[in-house]
């Protein structure tokens, strides 16, 4: 989410708990939401997340909106019938969003060609007549042109894309993980391929940019995380109250906008879903049907 | 007021709800070209158009998913479960997702949704088509919980749900499609977490809720009645939050309580009610709170077992004699 | 069930929900098991089916037998995410299971081309890296050769197949089911490639089989299922006091075996499964993964 | 007899019902090379190789069913489930097709298999991975439910339940694999369905289970002792099928019930406990059966909130009090 424009303090905050994190200290580690930047979470179960994506995209075609969805999962999440029959749908409504494998070859503790059938993602997305696209995800432009290029394509009303981004994964999964399944080897090499130091070399390279410009930049994130760790510690557990609300919405009860309560932020650019408003959007035309329906019985005739 | 069946009540409150209000559209399998397995939706397609009623694929995990990120885009999802049975497949969406959206993000997001479908036995379709599951959901916090009986109440209900800030869980149940009353036209709403006196009584109070009311309920009590026990019948209608004030009431009144419910009496909500009434309303009880139950086995085909399984009237009327100790 | 050899007589008995049935009236329509004949059942969850049989052969591949399980499921069943996570399973443990998709073109009312990307189920085979073949429904001779076919390449230790058998359904998903959906000619379309009078025409033509042969065969089946229905009519419904039964195994309590239960019939060929053995598959041998993941780790470095 | 941590005596009896019998297996997300989320297979690839201890894929419905069609087959799998949060995933194959395994097939099938894994909260985890799911699995017919608290409790039934001829839900708790305690050598089998009486006492029952025993009931006995008050504290270990008798004797002795479970209260399976005393102790209560839940919202993630949602120490006192009249 510090991409989006999340607050670091705020986001540090939640990691400690602590009432001034965007989640009121009930979310934590697992469940980030910045929904002013349009980050929605931050979720546990594994492939969970995968139908939610195309729920939204579905909104956002249903209102006859621009707005597309982003939705990251890890390999290992591939596994999850979830993602199956959520493709299928997306694929079917050509629901504008981008799903983005974390490809880090392992899901926890385990190598993902030890469980994974088609250990490359990407490679699936025929079984669902789906787009598939792949890159290296150590290289922060190549990514960052991908995802342009698939974006534009997504928005053209052309339907979901399967983008595999093949990184790796230098810590273990959790604190509780000495990630003794790989070899120093394996690890050393990725950590040449270390993507801020990639992109570094990249800019003084081709760019012109000067060491000292780029450590300046390193300096002030340092500064950056150490403000964020202050804010957090500083800042006092949630109300013992609060353990009532969030639970359910009470009548007339208001959203919370966490820049808005927290700093006092003014003009937060919350999104508003209209009320009222003519879908035009047809899932569904009645010919076009027919039609396919002859085709697959034609196929079907073997 | 029109006589409905109960499929046509439900029917109405989806299209006055649609037509009200263009963030609610219908998805599930079946329910838009077949009209719905129950016809629930007859007719909603061609009125709304193919997305707001939604044909989807044998996929309850997926689609059940889908409407919960919908909700959380601002629209009104009303997901159709051709039957509870299959939505334990949409279980992880329902509880893991819906119930916990607002509460993960810290009250940023919520989750207006209402799942629905028909629940219990719908008659000589064995064990893994007969459950009655409604304590599982009411276990949930972040869930409401709706089993309306009456046409009447399945309308007044359905469209509350759909209104609702919060996710719904509403139980529907085959045996009840058919089934007519009579039903006020247009605004209709009943609040959730209201349960009705079916029938006022002084002697005993039966509470119940769903297709238990006019399957064995009522009349056990129209039996009774011959026998001079006047039993007042509590329909508690929403199963989370349960109307307690109403039910306090009516034990103060009578003293006496007999729990009826579908489901199987291991666990089942039943065992809530009552322990809530042993509690609180202790030293109204002149007994204990009996309770009849769908028997702790799995239904079975046969017709013969199907009936002994499920609750009875005979069943109803001993344990009214056991709370009156006659 | 009856190709494999079970009661024509209790199978209806079953249907009519009588003691005399399979399951002592207790399964019904939805759950045929005939345990002797190695008919595993007869299941209610669409899909749910999936991975049972991967269950079962997983247990034939660990007690090192020859079994291979056959599992059936609709065309409509192929959404469900269950398919997915078991042929991943069944494909990566190479474990020995034909699947056989009854390609029948609707799943209840809905056209199969309406709400599947990929409407031809075998053409999804690849994204689980899973044989997949076809096969004309409607020809009898055509499906015993590949499903025999298929099986010997299964039992060689090759893995899971994934056989889709395109056919048609004449009547309407359930006795509810007035079958609208679909169009009178495509309905008298498939009534002339009824596979029963096309392998009739077939006899007669190539195998010099005469009419009255074919009509006796045609008499004898009517009279069987007239004594079947006649044996379940005269059956009692199963006892009250059963309902305690079956819901969960007393102790030493032996398992029923139907035939022998009603018919009173002598060695009955009941699966003995061994209790004592020595496990010798190694499912997942050290060095070959060690391969694998360098393999996905090179793929990896895209 | 030796001191054993809970997550040793449980792989204790995977190895030895392993050794006694080739058709136990243990499937699971990272049980092989990794020896487990929490470490409870430790060491089983190497001793029983790759086939008898599987890593599966993130796919807990499609492992969760494998390990049903095995069972049907005539083998004994262990499915380990990370957690049971994500066994919801999973739901469908335990209660669908495990639980009615033998019933469809009018008992020509039987499905011996034990889903095993934590149940409840493991320390700021927030909502989704903090849940105590018993009561939805104690309301199906056709499964067992157990959830030990003690190392040897744990071993001894893990052992009968890998030997019972029907599906067992075995639910552990992540805050108890580090708890140690006495456990004894080689073949000690615990009969499902007998609780446990944790400490004697005259003056008042607590019925719990699982890990509130050690969290906070026996500290609240022992603080109770210090004021007087005696407490007899009753382990049920089984969750189904119930103890009935040693519940009912209890309370014949101290005519006073508390029941205490980390689960919501709205539906727990404390509320079936209760309702049974509550009928079949009727006579014998001196006061209301009181019960210490779960709070009934979401859990969070903030260490305070977490602390409060819990049972504690000072609300079972407050609980005591309440039905000593105090
Ligand atoms: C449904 C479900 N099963 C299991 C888990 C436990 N778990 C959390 S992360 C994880 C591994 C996920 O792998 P991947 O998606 O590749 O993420 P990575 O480990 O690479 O971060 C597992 C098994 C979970 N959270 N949800
Ligand atoms: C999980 C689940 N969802 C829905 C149903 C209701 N249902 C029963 S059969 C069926 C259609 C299945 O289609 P297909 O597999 O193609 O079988 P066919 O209709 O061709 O016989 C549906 C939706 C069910 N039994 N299980
Ligand atoms: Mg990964
Ligand atoms: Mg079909």
């Amino acid at each position: 989410p510090l991409v989006r424009g999340a607050d670091a303090g705020m986001l540090m905050a939640e990691l400690y708990g602590r009432d001034t994190g965007y989640s009121k200290g009930k979310g934590g580690s697992m469940h980030f939401f910045d929904v002013e930047h349009r980050f929605y979470g931050g979720y546990g179960i594994v492939g969970g997340q995968i139908p939610l994506a195309a729920g939204m995209a579905f909104a956002s075609k249903y209102r006859g909106e621009q707005h597309i969805a982003v939705c990251s999962f890890g390999d290992a999440a591939a596994n999850q019938g979830a993602m199956h029959e959520t493709f299928n749908m997306a694929v079917k409504w050509k629901l504008p969003v981008l799903y983005v494998v974390e490809q880090n070859k392992y899901g926890m503790g385990t190598d993902i060609a030890r469980v994974s059938s088609v250990p490359d993602i990407h490679k699936r997305a025929p079984g669902w007549n789906m787009r598939g696209e792949s890159v290296n995800g150590q290289d922060v432009v190549a990514v960052y042109e991908k995802v342009k290029e698939l974006s534009e394509w997504i928005r053209a009303g052309n339907g979901p894309v399967l983008l595999e981004c093949y990184t790796y994964r230098f810590r273990g999964h959790s604190m509780s993980d000495a990630a003794g399944y790989r070899t120093k080897e394996e690890l050393e090499d990725y950590k040449g391929k270390d993507p801020i130091l990639t992109l570094r070399k990249a800019l003084l390279g081709k760019k012109g940019v000067t060491e000292e410009q780029l450590d300046a930049i390193d300096e002030e994130e340092k500064a950056v995380v150490q403000k964020a760790m202050d804010f957090a510690d500083a800042s006092p557990t949630p109300p013992d109250e609060d353990i009532w609300k969030h639970t359910l919405v009470e009548d007339g009860e208001l959203d919370e906008k966490p820049r808005e309560r927290v700093l006092g932020a003014k003009e937060v650019n919350w999104p508003e879903h209209p009320t009222d408003f003519k879908v035009t959007w047809d899932l569904e035309p009645r010919e076009k049907t027919a039609e396919a329906a002859d085709k697959a019985a034609t196929k079907g005739a073997a | 007021m029109a006589e409905l069946a109960y499929r046509d009540a439900l029917n109405q409150a989806l299209a006055e709800e649609m037509e009200r209000d263009p963030r609610v559209f219908l998805m599930g399998e079946e329910v838009a070209r077949y009209d719905g397995a129950y016809k629930v939706s007859k007719g909603l397609l061609d009125k709304f158009g193919s997305a707001r009623v939604v044909d989807a694929p044998i996929s309850e995990l997926g689609f059940g998913g889908l409407g919960v990120g919908a909700a959380m885009a601002g629209l009104r999802p009303v997901i159709e479960m051709m039957t509870w049975n299959f939505a334990i497949l949409a279980m992880d969406q329902i509880v893991n997702s819906a119930a916990k959206l607002r509460h993960m993000s810290g009250g940023q997001l919520r989750c207006p949704i209402v799942f629905r479908g028909p629940n219990g036995a719908g008659g000589r379709l064995s064990s893994q088509h007969s459950q009655a599951l409604e304590a599982n959901y009411a276990h949930f916090p972040g869930l409401k919980v709706i089993a309306p009986c009456t046409p009447a109440d399945a309308k007044g209900l359905l469209k509350s749900a759909i209104r609702d800030e919060n996710p719904v869980i509403f139980m529907e149940a085959e045996l009840l499609y058919g089934t007519k009353g009579e039903v006020p036209e247009g605004e209709y709403v009943i609040p959730i977490g209201k349960a009705d006196v079916k029938r006022e009584g002084s002697d005993v109070t039966i509470i119940t809720w769903s297709r238990m009311l006019i399957a064995c309920v009522l009349p056990a009590a129209e039996l009774l009645a011959e026998q001079g026990i006047n039993v007042e019948v509590i329909d508690l209608r929403t199963i989370k939050p349960m109307d307690e004030e109403a039910v306090a009431a009516s034990v103060k009144k009578t003293n006496r309580v007999v729990v009826v419910e579908e489901g199987w009496g291991y666990a089942g909500f039943g065992a809530h009610v009552a322990d809530f009434i042993s509690r609180e309303c202790f030293d109204d009880l002149d007994a204990p709170v009996m309770r009849v139950t769908g028997l702790d086995v799995n239904m079975s085909y046969a017709e013969n077992h199907e009936r002994l399984i499920q609750p009875s009237t005979a069943r109803i009327i001993e344990a009214v004699n056991k709370v009156l100790y006659r």
